[in-house]
């Protein structure tokens, strides 16, 4: 970048005027070591290359307040126009992304708010550039619809869900979305924490099975769960597929595995999860802000589901329209 | 002759040695001082940001509650004991007292947590004297367990405290330009240091880890010892939680900054100099260890360092401060 | 051949940082021999035989083995020349047995592998040339020191070494596996074996030694040739001036006021229906062989194990059983036998170990005044003559006999009633130990009732009113002063002559 | 007559005790074994499905990788070590093993990252012998190096090698019915197991965990014996990375299980009644604290618990575990 240091950690609460040259951007993800958060960074280098400007990754651990020591010594640092966080947590990160926008910094969020209501779409920090964000109440009930028409198939239908962590607020928001969608005639015989781990995944749905051998579905938050779930199906014995005898699966994200196993019939549905679509929108309209061109007010909240070429799931049906389509990050 | 006129040159070589250890000591004390000094140095040269009080501040603020929790641990490791529940005692103080604050008010909530603190701190003493198991599998176990109190008061959501009238105020404000989190830290680490240097208490709890048969044959309540830095480590914890939920006014089961809570702590004190074998240490060494290793991700964050060097960093940081210790207890013996 | 130099060592010289131990020491280790090594507490005597045995480097000088000049890193070197060390506190792996102690870094595995049955066939026949009835499978945290003693010989001898270093072998040794221990030592010497002998008890030194060094503050000091050396010559040398008598005067008891200490009935795991009591001023001897259970009495009455039946009183005062703090309320104090491991905090100053238990009396609100406690640590440490004395030194790094002195010290912060001492002369030098029985003869003449346990039976032959022998837990018999001697007190604690129970 | 001539055993040494310490130890060894068969009853109640061969050999396979990393951890134990770093070598050997598998086949990728493991432990026992420090803090720093050398390798990405010829053959296979990660379990159990019981370096770990200076004077080489226990328990770590990753074939830098990993199997190990002191433990012990745990673990996922039950429940059976074994070694003295 052409500008001085001093002027970009400024200090004041003064708007910074508008970069010219290259725009330096901090973007705090969730972990380094999260395929999810690296193919949203890789995106958003590949958009941020295109417009002229730089993005440095922070490795915020899973921990929010390894998160929020870096945003604020990011900020003392001096070396960047703007931010795109991703919150580990939406309320203990808010602080500090006011101390961020009170530095003349443009601060957007991605996949989580920020802001004391993580569940919530609404905008909740003022000033903030944009949020580009998954709806997770919305997501919740998506994968519970998902698993009702997955259900019609089965007599007497059994149901397993796969939880991440009800510890998480982001989690635990979904747990009564999800049972209040699923039609009561679907039994919900077993559910546990497989805290976003394939291996994890293998193992709850390996004792599931086993205290419950007549399961027909396993629902989860995360298309690595789901892979352990399936890996447990046929390791079993059993068959994996939607149809009488069969066991199948609904995954959460649309990963390339799980778009590969749903094209072969293996498991029912995916919900769409689009981070590169996501990360390429957040970078782009926070280049722009820190150009002086502000987003417009719809642009304020982005729910990711509209940024999705193929709807809500990742269907057999969905993605025999979208032939070209492959997911946008891999777990498994 | 009498016993009494033995009386001959009983101190001949009494004072020599005084001179020496004293001069060990300042390597071994100021050694790793030397070494905060020189990041220091270093990170002032390497970001033209580092050296400001905002900078100092901030980094005080951030690890307030870090060194908060360490210092409680400090005295639980000096007495040979080991507290792994600091990080589900602080998890927990996040979420009772946003719970309570939304229930009984702010002051009466406040209270609650930190009698909460004490009372796991007591059971964590009680537990591991009255099963004679070591600490470390008992707080390891009753983390487990306080974890899942927080859960079950959370439900997992987040629970929102922060219009509740002067929840946030602890967080949000500051003392003379100190933050308050910081203050806490301060008051808490200047107690604590009067208490293990000038008390008969402190003494004891010297005594206790360094021969916990002798200090009871020598008349010391070995028991009552141990079972109250336990519960001085968990108020600790709780004044950490504090501290921290406060900025947000928001608790969380899953609270920020619990999960490495007991181990960070834990290295803190041991960077600092303080034995693990318990009787010696210092909360001052636990402050320059908490500093010390601020300092490094405080300098990997402005220099933005990419992840995998900043590990391989934070752990070399650590091992040379063990050597510089290691060096230094050479010296003076 | 024996007279063959085995190890020479040439004007030696230790020094811990600035504190100079040893200095130009010259010694010839002879094979066939008994060297002595006398010396007071802090002359460097173990420092000598931690040199010897490769667990210290010197510092100056040259150390031969076989006239060949070495300097030993460790004591796995020193054992491949065939130097071994019979350490001054037993150096033992509590958690593994007998057996596998004694032959520990010796199991002669095959291809890694131990074998069992060959262990226990040496260990018989190791058994057969000491005979110190040790099972071989107890685990050594269940033995009392005298048995971990004897451990420490069983494994020096079946190493088949060339020069044993025996740092106070007998400290914890009753007479007669002190007799034991020195017809093993003749028979090694006769198979050519060097023995390098440190011991406080001067008597046992000129009885068994074919040559003696004196160290005194680190240097080796001239003493009369061997054929002319008497226990007064030796005191002369060690301590650069002789010592009077040994034991003071004992003051007279007044047995018809209440006594200060009445033990009833008592009962623990280790000692059956125990009652006896002491006057003001009265110093009571525990007698009996080592493991008869006179420990575990004066631990039933200090709180530190709990009793299963019986009252202890003192004053008329019941006191409460497993509370030390109730036993320290009552004014009872205890110094107990393993110093190392229930005495001092090693880690930590000559001045807190002196003032821990009565720190309260030196406090104003929690907080210990050093216009109090300073001058008082500095009066005891002068009186005690505790070298090196700095208060703020480490009591670890003094010599044994000087940290015997600290264990002491504890108990005259404060004038307790009934002070119970077990082994308190044990590894204190003769300079120390008239100074410590002086000590006692003061606190008894000042009203202190004394309970004392103690191997060395002399000791309670000079100090003692009367003396209870311990057989199996129980007291067998009591000895008046009158007929106190070493051999009545044996003859007891061995059955010979069967008293009242 | 004289004392010499008094030819009775001087000592009165006690052979009494002896019958008391086999009795307790019973107590003491199958008060736990007493603990898992009363969870395996009451489990069979609770839940029908509970009582299978099947459901017996999942609860092996998924957790072998505990058992054999714990195995490890109890030769360091034992020596008086601890090594928290197992966690990082576990995953490293994860990434490690498929980024190598996709470039140098399979069989040189097995036979590089068990070496790896090895010289992980060998710079844990050199750095903590060098330094002099405890090898909590040691093994905590190393721990966070490797996890750099993870992130290094795989940039946060997955590392799939599962079309690698070979690479899921451990994972995926089964020998005579039992899971290969099981096998490898078994055969490191009584490796370990004759190492520790039979051999001359068995009895030096025990020695120098319980009193190093005894070791030394022994001629033990100490400093070569906790390097070596260091070796053996990162080799362990390495098996166990290999155990998992051959199952999905899929290596990645925060590995499942890998966070929880050396504190997980450090439970198992004091669980399993050895004590963290050293000197004394075995390795069936461990063996029976792992199951213990998993077992636990296994009713909580079949019988459906709530999280925050989960958290208590687990809490509590380490402490009733450590209880016993309290109870047990109170029996014995
Ligand atoms: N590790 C150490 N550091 C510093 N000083 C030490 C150390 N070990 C021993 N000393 C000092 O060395 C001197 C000689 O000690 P040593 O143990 O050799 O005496 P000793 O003759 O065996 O005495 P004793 O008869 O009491 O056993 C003492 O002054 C002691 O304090
Ligand atoms: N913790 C223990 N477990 C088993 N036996 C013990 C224990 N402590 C002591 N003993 C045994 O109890 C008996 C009495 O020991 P005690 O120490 O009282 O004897 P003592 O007469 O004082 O002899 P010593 O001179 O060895 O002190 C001994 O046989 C000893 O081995
Ligand atoms: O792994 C993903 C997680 O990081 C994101 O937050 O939610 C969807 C998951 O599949
Ligand atoms: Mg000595
Ligand atoms: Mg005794």
């Amino acid at each position: 970048t052409a500008c001085s240091s001093t002027e970009k950690s400024g200090g004041s609460a003064a708007a910074a005027d508008p970069v010219s040259g290259t725009v330096d951007i901090a973007f705090f993800g969730l972990a380094a070591n999260n395929t999810y958060t690296q193919s949203m960074f890789k995106q958003a280098e590949e958009t941020a290359q295109g417009m002229d400007a730089k993005v440095q990754f922070f490795d915020g651990k899973f921990d929010a307040s390894v998160q929020s020591r870096q945003v604020q010594d990011a900020i003392t640092s001096g070396n960047y126009d703007a931010f795109i966080i991703m919150p580990n947590d939406s309320a203990s990160i808010l602080p500090f992304a006011q101390q961020a926008i009170d530095a003349g910094i443009k601060v957007s969020s991605l996949e989580y708010p920020i802001g004391k209501d993580p569940a919530s779409v609404d905008l909740q920090l003022d000033g903030l550039t944009t949020q580009v964000i998954e709806d997770v109440v919305f997501g919740a009930e998506s994968i519970a619809d998902s698993a009702n028409r997955a259900c019609e198939v089965y007599e007497g239908c059994q149901v397993a869900m796969l939880w991440g962590s009800r510890k998480l607020p982001t989690d635990a928001v979904k747990v009564p979305a999800f049972k209040d969608d699923l039609d009561p005639a679907n039994k919900l015989v077993a559910e546990g924490d497989a805290n976003y781990l394939e291996v994890d995944g293998f193992n709850l749905a390996t004792d599931m099975l086993q205290a419950n051998p007549d399961i027909n579905l396993f629902v989860t938050v995360g298309d690595q769960m789901a892979g352990g779930a399936a890996r447990a199906v046929t390791e079993s014995g059993r068959t994996l597929g939607n149809k009488a005898g069969s066991v199948t699966i609904i995954g959460y994200g649309a990963t390339t595995d799980g778009v590969e196993a749903i094209r072969a019939g293996r498991w029912f549905e995916s919900l769409a999860l689009v981070p590169k679509d996501m990360a390429a929108k957040v970078t782009e309209l926070t280049i722009a802000a820190a150009r002086g061109e502000e987003p417009s007010d719809d642009e304020r909240s982005i729910v990711q589901n509209s940024l999705s070429p193929i709807g809500v799931m990742a269907s057999e049906k969905s993605l025999a329209e979208n032939p070209d389509f492959v997911g946008q990050y891999s777990t498994q | 002759m009498s016993v009494q006129e033995l009386d001959l040159n009983s101190t001949e070589a009494a004072v020599a040695p005084r001179r020496q250890i004293a001069l060990s000591a300042v390597i071994r004390d100021f050694g790793l001082v030397a070494a905060v000094l020189a990041l220091v140095v270093s990170l002032s040269i390497a970001s033209p940001n580092f050296l400001s009080v905002d900078n100092f501040m901030n980094i005080l603020n951030q690890n307030a509650y870090v060194a908060i929790t360490a210092f409680g641990a400090t005295l639980v490791i000096i007495a040979g004991g080991f507290d792994l529940s600091v990080g589900a005692i602080y998890a927990f103080t996040g979420v009772a007292s946003a719970w309570l604050a939304l229930h009984v008010g702010t002051p009466a909530a406040l209270a609650l947590v930190v009698l909460a603190g004490a009372a796991f701190g007591c059971a964590n003493g009680l537990a591991s004297r009255l099963l004679r198991a070591h600490p470390f599998l008992v707080t390891l176990a009753t983390g487990v367990i306080i974890s899942g109190f927080s859960v079950g008061i959370s439900g997992g959501f987040l629970i929102n405290a922060s219009d509740v009238a002067g929840f946030t105020t602890i967080g949000t404000t500051a003392v003379a330009g100190i933050p308050s989190p910081v203050v806490i830290m301060i008051v808490v680490g200047i107690a604590l240091t009067f208490l293990l240097r000038s008390t008969a208490y402190g003494r004891y709890v010297y005594a206790v880890g360094a021969n916990p048969r002798a200090a009871r044959v020598s008349g010391v309540r070995v028991g009552a010892v141990i079972v109250t830095t336990f519960v001085v480590s968990g108020v600790c914890a709780a004044l950490a939680g504090l501290a921290e939920v406060t900025k947000s006014g928001v608790g969380q089961a899953d609270a920020s900054g619990a999960s490495g809570l007991a181990l960070g702590a834990i290295a803190a004190v041991i960077v600092g100099g303080t034995s693990i074998k318990g009787g010696q240490g210092a909360i001052w060494r636990t402050a320059v260890g908490v500093l010390l290793l601020a300092l490094v991700q405080n300098g990997l964050n402005l220099l933005n360092a990419a992840p995998h060097y900043r590990d391989i960093i934070s752990g070399l940081v650590m091992i040379v401060a063990v050597g510089l210790n290691a060096l230094a207890s050479d010296a003076r013996s | 051949m024996s007279g063959d130099v085995i190890v020479e060592l040439d004007g030696i010289g230790k020094t811990y940082g600035a504190n100079r131990v040893l200095d130009d020491v010259s010694v010839e280790i002879r094979r066939g021999r008994v060297h002595a090594l006398v010396g007071e507490n802090g002359a460097g005597k173990s420092t000598l035989g931690r040199i010897i045995g490769g667990e210290v480097p010197h510092s100056t000088g040259t150390l031969k083995v076989d006239g060949r000049s070495v300097h030993q890193g460790s004591p796995r070197e020193a054992l491949a020349r065939g130097l071994v060390v019979i350490q001054q506190e037993p150096t033992l792996v509590p958690t593994l047995t007998v057996e596998q102690n004694v032959f520990l870094g010796q199991e002669q595995p095959s291809v890694g592998v131990v074998s069992r049955r060959r262990l226990r066939e040496r260990f018989e026949r190791l058994a057969a040339r000491l005979p110190f009835a040790l099972d071989p499978q107890a685990l050594v945290s269940t033995l009392s020191i005298a048995d971990q003693q004897k451990i420490e010989i069983m494994r020096a001898v079946a190493r088949d070494a060339r020069v044993i270093v025996m740092d106070e072998p007998t400290s914890s040794l009753g007479v007669r596996e002190t007799e034991v221990l020195h017809d093993v030592v003749r028979g090694l010497c006769r198979e050519g074996v060097a023995v390098v002998y440190v011991s406080h008890f001067l008597e046992e030194v000129l009885e068994i030694a074919d040559d003696v060094t004196v160290l005194r503050n680190g240097r080796r000091v001239a003493c009369p040739d061997r054929d002319r050396l008497t226990v007064p010559a030796l005191v002369e040398a060690m301590l650069g001036r002789p010592v009077g008598a040994v034991f003071p005067d004992r003051s007279a008891v007044d047995r018809s006021a209440d006594p200060v200490l009445v033990v009833d009935g008592l009962s623990t795991e280790a000692v059956d229906d125990i009652s006896f009591r002491v006057w003001p001023g009265e110093v009571v001897g525990l007698g009996g062989l080592v493991g008869s259970g006179r420990s575990e009495v004066l631990r039933a009455i200090f709180g530190v194990d709990r009793r299963h039946q019986g009252t202890v009183t003192v004053g008329g005062e019941p006191v409460r059983s497993g509370s030390v703090q109730a036993a320290i309320a009552r004014g009872i104090g205890l110094i107990p036998e393993d110093r190392a491991d229930e005495g001092l905090l090693l880690g930590l100053s000559q001045k807190v170990n002196l003032t821990l238990t009565h720190l309260r009396r030196l406090c104003f609100a929690g907080v210990p005044r050093a216009s109090l406690e300073t001058p008082m640590v500095t009066s005891l440490l002068t009186r005690l003559e505790v070298r090196p004395l700095d208060p703020r030194g480490r009591v670890g790094n003094l010599s044994g006999g000087n940290q015997q002195k600290i264990l002491f010290g504890r108990w005259m912060t404060e004038t307790p009633r009934v002070l119970l001492l077990d082994e308190p002369t044990r590894g204190v030098d003769i300079g120390a130990k008239v100074a410590i029985y002086r000590l006692i003869a003061e606190l008894s003449a000042s009203g202190v009732a004394c309970v004392i346990v103690s191997s060395d039976s002399e000791e309670l032959v000079g100090l003692a009113h009367r003396v209870h022998v311990m057989r199996r837990g129980h007291i067998v018999d009591t000895v008046e002063q009158e007929h106190l001697s070493v051999h009545s007190i044996m003859s007891i604690a061995l059955g010979v002559v069967e008293g009242a129970a």
